[in-house]
């Protein structure tokens, strides 16, 4: 569904992303991992068209995604929840919902204008504070609008950042279980960064280790031994 | 050099270039007519053009580099006061010439500088003469922009006022910061001072862009020239070309010339005037009428000089006499300011002035004012022997030359 | 004998130079037309030399108006009548009193029949011989806030010809005038304050948008305003028949064209300055001073003539000591209206929802699909069309100039920051406020000191509320 | 003679690099912990626009110890460090540093003056410098103007940076402009920042967000480390992390403190199960 | 070991010539530079004859002075906005009251050389009908008096300025536009006759200073090479402030305040001193500068001159001392010729210019060079996109 052909990324003067390649299947739920730094988020970003590639290509459905703007992705079926939130700050909860609404109605023609009940069933506590602003939550808190957000888009592939980043242990699991229902079940394809193996191990099915900016293993999850633990991901 | 230079130090950006630009391309008419003619001293004119962008400092600073660089003869140039103090300095210092064409406050006479404009004593005193005694006002609003010319002639106008029995409250001063555009409490305050019963008159030494607003203000609050006429010294025919004129009818001004004077002077000039710019429509005003009286008056000393040597010159312009506009004839005095006639017109819905009231022959400009107390000692007189702008008559001394 | 003194206020009236016959010369359509004073018939052309125009100055113009009052004294129109009477009150000879009275008698309109015993009162204050009839017109008069009444009453109260009963009761009679007229004052100057705010929140409103939502410094927003008031003086050049309804044509052009300039300057200039607001200062301060020069190099450097429509000009009249001008009042109705519609973009598309997600972080906003080129251009075409449009209405109040932008520049951003920065409301109450406390600081103080006075206000104000009237607030705003 | 060598020594003493003036010394008092407590947290009550963010909390921190602060997704734990060291003002309730220090009356800096030191929940490092002078900004030392201005880098404190750099690993980046990391490696920096002030309470909010298993085995055996001469509160949603390095682990909930205990007396509190553990956990 | 040494070298501030790897940071060769066409110029005004080619007209010399002038105050508004990050568009304020204090001192030289001869009173008190001198003008014919006020009047004003504000926490916009409004308000108290400064017409036609002619050349090359000294003064002092830790702390309160205060730096304090600081410099730049030109008047209140000065240190680039220097010499070069080459269209240039370096010189002509050099590093980086950490957080640091 996405293939990325070597691809090279710099910022300013230092290069981050090395002749990077990677393929992910639909409906599949695919781990990256790495030490910190490795470039993960980056490569992320560049997928976004949050960052520019140097060189190189990425597919959607065959398609060139890099050549498009960053906009086109949301309507393309790709929601993203960045590492580190992102919520918009000053809006409020409910706000931060809606600007997902006019690509939601375009990719399904939902057109009641309305912030679907499903993300409120995912995550209560975001009708709670349905009128308070973005930035005065909490950081799970946050955490979970990142991810309702994202998911107001109805998107066919789902890209988490580290998702449970600092989110109340009961969440985790329950943020789990709402990935593993919404790949199983509805067919989502999944990209996940995560640091945490467990975590990881759980609700991954496929793996990609990287390494200074490269892809340097991959395999299903459950082939991810210690071996590989120890090379790539031990400090 | 083979060409003779005039420099020309007008701004033509920032807030004065609304004034000033039309006195730069004055200055390039007459030089141009008069390259026609063959130019002078058989050399031809060649006019320097600089922008001083109604920056006063930069006033200085482009007066000594049209006097050290390009190396003018003359300048003509200056609007407002400050810039006129700003260049005074560098003109005396490397004995520059320069004609100041706008009315101004008074209280200053240079060896190096010809004020063409008017004198407090010709503007503003016959202007009050008149609103007294033919439209017999008895209460007086003296408004004014914040700065030294309408101080000054306030202060004039009060002194007079005063000596001709006026009771302090009969006289109400006001001013405003420049570019006021918010007039609804002073006009409101200037009709409820004007509603007890005695004609009240407003005499207005407000500057150029807050003039507008003024002006439909009081149209607005319905003021018309009967109930309290306002007798401007700064509107002239070109701020009026920015007004709709309607409501205004019947306020007043005083200058020294007026562009609907009967003429034949007049009436050329303003052909070459809109020919010279293109525009059938453009105005002509009373510093342009300076400009050109100034600029006559130069080519004749220079002629008379034979040199254009400032010395010479400065000595050949005393007494020179050049026809003005209105039909009579401006002599240039002793303290280097002119005689001239002054008209009280009423604006009329064109955008003109209709003359109503002028002085019987002319008045001499006067450098210092008879009603300040600084000032009356002081006479200005650049022949010998006294040589001197300002000197004291009691004390039979002189001071603050910068040479 | 009207229209001969007509002819002659409207400084219409010529005579022939050759049998000084009087004429009437007005203008028309093409050049001049010449009539008959008396009957309006037509006549052939004179040229400028045949004929001499008749001067008429200040002080005939008033004979004239009170000649034309007495004529008028018997005009069918009552409103005319009441005017008539009211000119009249300053100069009350016998001969105008007879006239009066004898108009009285057949009066049947209340309004001119009450400013008729006025006058009378007035007549017989000062002319009857006994203290009762004069205490009975002091009574008469007690009510009334002409400035004429006024001034004969205290005249009356301090006079020596009146014995001292009747000096107390118009001293008293006064005073309550006084009081009234006190209170009109203050609704005067409430309104005065009114109206410098909404022309205020006219200049500053498009800037709350451009620089409040967008966060653009955007220095060139007095040269939007200024586009704005230049094409209101273009569409009347154009149409200088239809003066009457050039606003209306001019405001969505002016819309039209400072939102299209401020569209361009977007695409062109602000959109390369993503996420370095500062230097959209220095890049805006370059195009206004290019704007600038602009209209200086098209249109002159001198000031334009823009007329006001005749449903603009002069004002209404409350009573005789308060009267609303109806420009201003025009004008405050409008910032109002452009406020309120301006909310309601805001508030019901989603540009306003799209422009502050983009403000406060532009990639996030594309990531979910915002396309905020998109919303980056229309926002600022919507702040700067706005600015277009109080260019307009400014064009009412004051000088069509190259410097019209700078003159507003300083106090939209002051009115902007006072209020809070992304608050539009903020916005319309920061500039109500600091108008009023400038009317109301100015009689006081004078208006230089209270310009000076309102801006030390506004930095101490700052002082104990850092991100001012209506700040944002909560943990994303430190 | 000697008067005037009395007066050279004296100069010399006066323009001692190593050493600042007396009195631009700044005026500290010692933090008085004779009860073994080091903070007392009483009555605290919190709202925003009428949401109880900290409700009747009390708290208190025995000297030398490490405390896990553990509770839901907005329980306030973010918001009580906020109110410890300055940076919001609370409705009502006391905070003692020691028994002699009350810090609702101080300033940020005031407080951080006395040696309370903190890690931001968001990694917060100033971007525009190298992690060395981030590092070197946050040593303990005269934050005064003037000893600012005038002040020099030690060996000492040269050697100390160096440790510090060692121990979070940014030894190689040490001139690499902070912005420049990536989120780990800002957490990392952030810890280190901590480290060289020196500070006698540490609050630290979720420092193993976004790292590796090894890397947050390495945070807990560092923060261990620290504790005893230092007072440590550790903030964190990982239960491993926390268990790791857990003596007494405080539960909070919407806005107070529903359980403290050892780590498995917590574990196997029923209340805490439901609103934050889960069935499994 | 061997690394902490070098360390230390690489962090003593002393040495001059270090600190290559940012743009503008060699101090020693632009100080010789500048003093070497300073003595240059002078020489050539003072020892060569007017017909030689290399002679240096009167006209350059002040013309150079005045940049001279405007470039220190260039400097102070680099000083707390490329360093600290606090936008003052009303720097033009304490320059105006340095130039005032000094056009006071000037005034009172003319003693009775005024056009009316009054012994005491300037010629706009006499003819404004003042009958003594206003306490403020008292002892400011003393030199050293009138030197302490160039620096005591602006520096308290800013020291109670920046107290207030940055006591109260007043940042980004909010500061700025107090600070406009600050100078706004001088603007129209100056205008005011009543307040005894010369109204619009300011101070003028001065004589001499500390017993020297004004208008001698020597006189002027004198107060030209002064400017050049205090402006390389200044300049080596603010380099070795921004060098020091203070100055890392400042760039460090420019970027993350709130975390600086929770280091223990009281953050108010080191603005206020900086605002202070940057204040004297201003002053000084203005009491050089009315000599030179001749004239103050409250024209150099106005906001839209400090708003320029503004203007020159981002064409220049901030942040950087030598860009504030560069971009003020240049946009007033700019000025003088475009003003007389072009009167008519000279704005349009001025304008473009200045949207020009925004759009193509991020960094400011300092930057140019680094700009080329990443430029061919890496051919498509798109502008919106390459904005570095940096820039973000000073974003939110100053707006
Ligand atoms: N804005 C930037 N400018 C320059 N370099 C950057 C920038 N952002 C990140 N980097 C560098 O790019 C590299 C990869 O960063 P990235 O954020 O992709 O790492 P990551 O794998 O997501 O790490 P983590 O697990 O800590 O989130 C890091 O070494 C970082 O130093
Ligand atoms: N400035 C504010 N305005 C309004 N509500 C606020 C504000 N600050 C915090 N809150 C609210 O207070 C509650 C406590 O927030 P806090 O950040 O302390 O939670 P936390 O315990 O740190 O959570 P997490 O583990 O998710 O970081 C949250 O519900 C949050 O929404
Ligand atoms: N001289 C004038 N009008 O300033
Ligand atoms: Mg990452
Ligand atoms: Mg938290």
């Amino acid at each position: 569904m996405i293939s990325i052909n070597n691809v090279n990324q710099l910022y300013g003067g230092t290069q981050i992303l090395w002749d990077l390649n990677l393929e992910i299947e639909a409906g599949s739920c695919t781990c990256i991992m790495g030490r910190n730094g490795v470039g993960k988020t980056t490569l992320l970003k560049c997928l976004m068209g949050l960052l520019p590639i140097s060189n190189g290509e990425i597919l959607l459905d065959g398609e060139p995604l890099h050549s498009r703007n960053a906009e086109f992705r949301a309507p393309a079926g790709i929601g993203y929840v960045p590492q580190g939130r992102d919520i918009f700050p000053m809006l409020t909860v409910e706000e931060n919902l809606r600007i997902g609404l006019p690509v939601r109605k375009s990719r399904t023609g939902d057109s009641t204008g309305e912030i679907p009940e499903k993300i409120f069933e995912l995550f209560p506590v975001l009708k709670e504070m349905l009128h308070r602003r973005g930035g005065d939550l909490s950081g799970g808190q946050q955490q979970q609008l990142a991810i309702g957000r994202a998911l107001v888009l109805e998107p066919r592939v789902l890209i988490l950042d580290e998702p449970n980043e600092g989110i109340q242990p009961n969440i985790v699991k329950q943020i789990g279980d709402v990935i593993l229902k919404l790949n199983e079940e509805e067919g989502l394809t999944v990209i996940l960064v995560e640091q945490k193996l467990g975590f990881a191990r759980r609700v991954g099915k496929e793996f990609r280790l990287m390494e200074k900016g490269r892809v340097v293993a991959s395999d299903k999850m459950a082939n991810l031994n210690d071996e590989l633990i120890r090379q790539y991901l031990a400090v | 050099a083979d060409t003779i230079k005039v420099g020309v130090l007008h701004s033509l950006s920032g807030t004065m270039a609304i004034s000033e630009t039309t006195l730069k391309d004055t200055v390039l008419m007459m030089v141009e007519e008069q390259n026609k003619k063959g130019g002078l001293l058989g050399k031809q004119l060649e006019a320097v053009v600089v922008d001083p962008a109604s920056n006063w400092p930069l006033f200085a600073e482009k007066a000594r580099e049209l006097l050290t660089k390009d190396k003018v003869d003359v300048i003509f140039g200056g609007w407002t006061s400050v810039s006129r103090k700003s260049v005074l300095p560098v003109i005396e210092e490397l004995n520059g010439l320069m004609f100041y064409p706008v009315q101004y406050e008074g209280e200053e006479s240079s060896k190096n500088v010809f004020y063409t404009g008017a004198a407090p004593n010709q503007q503003a005193i016959p202007a009050v003469d008149y609103l007294m005694n033919e439209l017999g006002v008895e209460r007086w609003v003296l408004a004014g922009t914040d700065y030294v010319y309408p101080r000054t002639t306030n202060k004039i106008l009060e002194a007079y006022l005063k000596a001709k029995g006026v009771a302090d409250s009969d006289i109400m001063i006001n001013y405003t910061p420049f570019g006021h555009s918010d007039w609804q409490s002073i006009v409101s305050d200037v009709k409820k001072f004007g509603s007890k019963g005695k004609k009240t008159a407003v005499v207005s030494t407000i500057n150029g862009d807050a003039n507008v607003p003024f002006y439909k203000e009081l149209g607005n609050q319905g003021i018309s020239s009967e109930d309290i006429p306002v007798v401007a010294f700064s509107v002239g025919e070109e701020e009026l070309s920015g007004i709709d004129t309607k409501p205004l009818v019947g306020h007043l001004a005083a200058w020294n010339y007026f562009q609907s004077v009967d003429s034949e002077a007049n009436e050329a000039f303003i052909t070459n005037w809109k020919a010279f710019i293109g525009n059938p429509k453009r105005v002509t005003n009373d510093p342009m009428e300076a400009t050109y009286i100034g600029f006559n008056m130069w080519t004749q000393a220079v002629k008379k000089a034979g040199t254009t040597d400032v010395d010479a010159v400065e000595q050949a312009m005393i007494g020179q006499k050049s026809p003005n506009l209105t039909g009579g004839v401006a002599v240039m005095n002793k303290n280097h300011h002119l005689s001239k006639p002054v008209l009280i017109g009423e604006i009329q819905d064109d955008g003109q002035f209709e003359v109503v009231w002028e002085t019987e022959g002319v008045v001499a400009g006067d450098a210092w004012s008879d009603f300040l107390p600084g000032s009356k000692d002081l006479i200005s007189d650049w022949t010998s022997p006294i040589k001197c702008g300002n000197y004291n008559t009691v004390t039979r001394t002189c001071s603050g030359q910068n040479f | 004998m009207l229209p001969l003194f007509r002819t002659m206020l409207d400084g219409n009236l010529y005579f022939i130079k050759a049998n000084r016959q009087v004429i009437s010369v007005t203008k028309a359509e093409s050049g001049k037309a010449f009539a008959n004073v008396f009957t309006g018939e037509p006549l052939p052309e004179f040229t400028k030399k045949q004929i001499k125009k008749i001067r008429v100055n200040n002080r005939l113009r008033g004979y004239l108006r009170d000649a034309i009052a007495r004529i008028q004294l018997s005009s069918s129109d009552p409103a005319a009548r009441e005017k008539a009477v009211r000119n009249l009150l300053s100069d009350l000879d016998p001969s105008t009193i007879e006239a009066i009275q004898s108009a009285r008698v057949n009066e049947s309109n209340t309004a001119v029949q009450e400013m008729m015993d006025l006058a009378l009162a007035m007549h017989k204050l000062t002319n009857a011989a006994l203290a009762v009839d004069q205490l009975e017109a002091i009574e008469a008069l007690s009510g009334s806030l002409e400035s004429e009444v006024r001034n004969l009453l205290a005249r009356v109260s301090e006079s020596e010809n009146y014995e001292p009963a009747v000096n107390k009761a118009a001293a008293s009679a006064l005073v309550k005038i006084q009081d009234k007229v006190e209170f009109y004052a203050f609704i005067d100057q409430l309104f005065f304050g009114l109206s410098l705010g909404s022309v205020l929140l006219l200049a500053a409103i498009g800037l709350a948008i451009t620089f409040g939502v967008m966060g653009v410094i955007n220095m060139a927003h007095g040269e939007m305003i200024m586009l704005g008031a230049y094409t209101t003086y273009v569409v009347q050049l154009m149409l200088p028949n239809h003066i009457e309804y050039s606003l209306w044509l001019a405001i969505p052009l002016a819309f039209i064209v400072s939102g299209l300039m401020g569209v361009l300057i977007e695409r062109g200039v602000i959109r390369f300055l993503h996420g370095r607001p500062l230097e959209t200062l220095l890049a805006t301060f370059g195009i206004s001073l290019i704007l600038q020069q602009l209209v200086r190099t098209i249109f002159s450097p001198l000031n334009r003539q823009v007329a006001s429509p005749e449903w603009m000009s002069g004002s209404i009249e409350i009573n005789p000591v308060l009267s609303l001008t109806l420009n201003r009042l025009y004008i405050l109705a409008f910032a109002l209206l452009v406020f309120f519609l301006l909310q309601l973009i805001l508030k019901k598309t989603s540009l306003g929802l799209n422009v502050r997600a983009v403000s406060q972080n532009r990639n996030m906003a594309r990531a979910m699909g915002v396309r905020s080129d998109w919303v980056d251009a229309m926002t600022f075409g919507l702040g700067s069309g706005i600015a277009g449009i109080a260019g307009v209405a400014l064009s009412q109040l004051t000088n069509v100039g190259p410097n019209l932008g700078q003159a507003y520049i300083i106090d939209s951003f002051m009115v902007v920051v006072f209020g809070g920065v992304g608050n539009l409301l903020g916005t319309l109450v920061a500039a109500f406020s600091l108008g009023i406390a400038n009317k109301f600081l100015e009689p006081v103080t004078g208006a230089v000191l209270a310009s000076i006075l309102v801006l030390v206000f506004i930095i101490l104000f700052i002082q104990k509320r850092p991100k001012g009237l209506f700040p944002q607030k909560g943990r994303a705003a430190e | 003679m000697s008067a005037l060598e009395n007066l050279t020594a004296e100069g010399k003493e006066l323009l001692r690099r190593d050493q600042v003036w007396p009195f631009l010394m700044p005026k500290q008092q010692a933090v008085d912990v004779s009860h073994q407590v080091i903070l007392y947290v009483e009555g605290l009550n919190l709202s925003f626009d009428g949401f109880k963010a900290l409700n009747d909390l009390n708290l208190y921190i025995n000297d030398g110890e490490l405390r896990c602060l553990i509770g839901a997704n907005g329980a306030g734990k973010t918001t009580l460090m906020d109110v410890i060291t300055g940076k919001t003002q609370c409705d009502s309730g006391t905070v003692y540093f020691g028994q002699n220090h009350n810090l609702l009356e101080r300033s940020e800096p005031e407080i951080a003056e006395l040696g309370i030191g903190r890690k931001f929940q968001k990694p917060t490092v100033f971007e525009a410098h190298t992690v060395f002078d981030n590092l070197e900004l946050s040593l303990k030392t005269n934050k005064g103007v003037m000893p600012t201005l005038l002040a020099r880098l030690t060996p000492t404190q040269l050697d100390r940076i160096d440790q510090v750099l060692e121990i979070i690993g940014l030894k190689e980046q040490r001139f690499m402009l902070a912005g420049a990391l990536s989120h780990g490696q800002k957490q990392w920096l952030e810890i280190g920042m901590l480290l060289v002030s020196e500070p006698r309470l540490l609050l630290i909010d979720e420092p193993v967000a976004g790292m590796t298993a090894q890397e947050t085995e390495r945070t807990a055996e560092l923060l261990t480390s620290l504790a005893g001469e230092h007072t440590v509160i550790v903030v964190e949603h990982d239960m491993e992390f926390v268990r790791s390095i857990a003596r007494t682990v405080t539960v909070l909930h919407q806005g107070s403190v529903l359980a403290e205990g050892t780590m498995d007396q917590v574990q196997n509190n029923k209340d805490v199960i439901e609103v934050y553990l889960g069935e499994e956990a | 070991m061997s690394q902490s040494l070098s360390s230390i070298a690489r962090f003593s501030a002393s040495d001059l010539f270090k600190g290559k790897g940012q743009p503008g940071g060699r101090v020693a060769p632009f100080v010789a530079i500048l003093l070497a066409v300073t003595v240059l110029a002078s020489a050539a005004n003072l020892l060569l004859p007017e017909s030689s080619p290399f002679y240096v007209s009167t006209y350059t010399i002040t013309l150079l002075g005045k940049y001279l002038s405007y470039a220190m105050l260039a400097l102070a508004v680099d000083v707390i906005w490329g360093y600290c990050g606090i936008l003052s568009l009303g720097h033009g304020a304490f320059f105006a009251l340095g130039g005032y204090a000094m056009g006071m001192y000037l005034m009172r030289q003319i003693g009775d050389r005024g056009v009316y001869g009054h012994p005491e009173l300037p010629d706009f008190m006499v003819f404004l009908d003042w009958s003594e001198l206003p306490w403020y003008w008292l002892g400011m014919d003393q030199f050293w008096f009138a030197m302490l006020m160039v620096l005591a009047v602006p520096g308290l004003l800013a020291y109670i300025f920046g107290w207030l504000a940055f006591r109260s926490r007043v940042t980004g916009v909010y500061l700025s536009i107090m600070t406009q409004a600050l100078t706004y308000a001088l603007l129209l108290a100056f205008f005011r006759n009543e307040m005894g400064f010369g109204g619009n017409n300011g101070l003028t036609d001065f004589k001499d200073i500390l017993g020297f002619d004004l208008q001698s050349d020597t006189t002027r090359v004198a107060l030209f090479a002064i400017t050049a000294l205090m402006l390389a003064l200044t300049f080596i002092t603010s380099h070795w402030i921004m060098q020091s830790r203070l100055g890392k702390v400042v760039v460090a309160i420019r970027d993350g305040e709130a975390r600086a205060r929770f280091l223990g730096y009281r953050t108010d304090n080191f603005k206020v001193w900086l605002f202070v600081y940057s204040a004297m410099i201003a002053a000084i730049a203005g009491a050089l500068y009315v000599p030179q030109v001749g004239i103050i008047n409250p024209g150099e209140f106005s906001p839209i001159n400090s708003i320029e000065i503004v203007i020159w240190v981002a064409v220049g680039g901030r942040g950087t001392l030598i860009g504030a220097i560069v971009g003020a010499l240049l946009v007033n070069y700019a000025k003088t010729r475009f003003t007389a080459i072009m009167p008519d269209g000279w704005l349009f240039a001025l304008g473009a210019l200045f949207v020009l370096v925004t759009l193509f010189l991020p960094k400011g002509l300092v930057g140019v060079y680094d700009q080329l050099k990443a430029h061919f590093a890496q051919p498509q980086s798109k502008s919106d996109e390459s904005s570095t950490p940096h820039q973000e957080s000073a974003k939110e640091a100053s707006v």
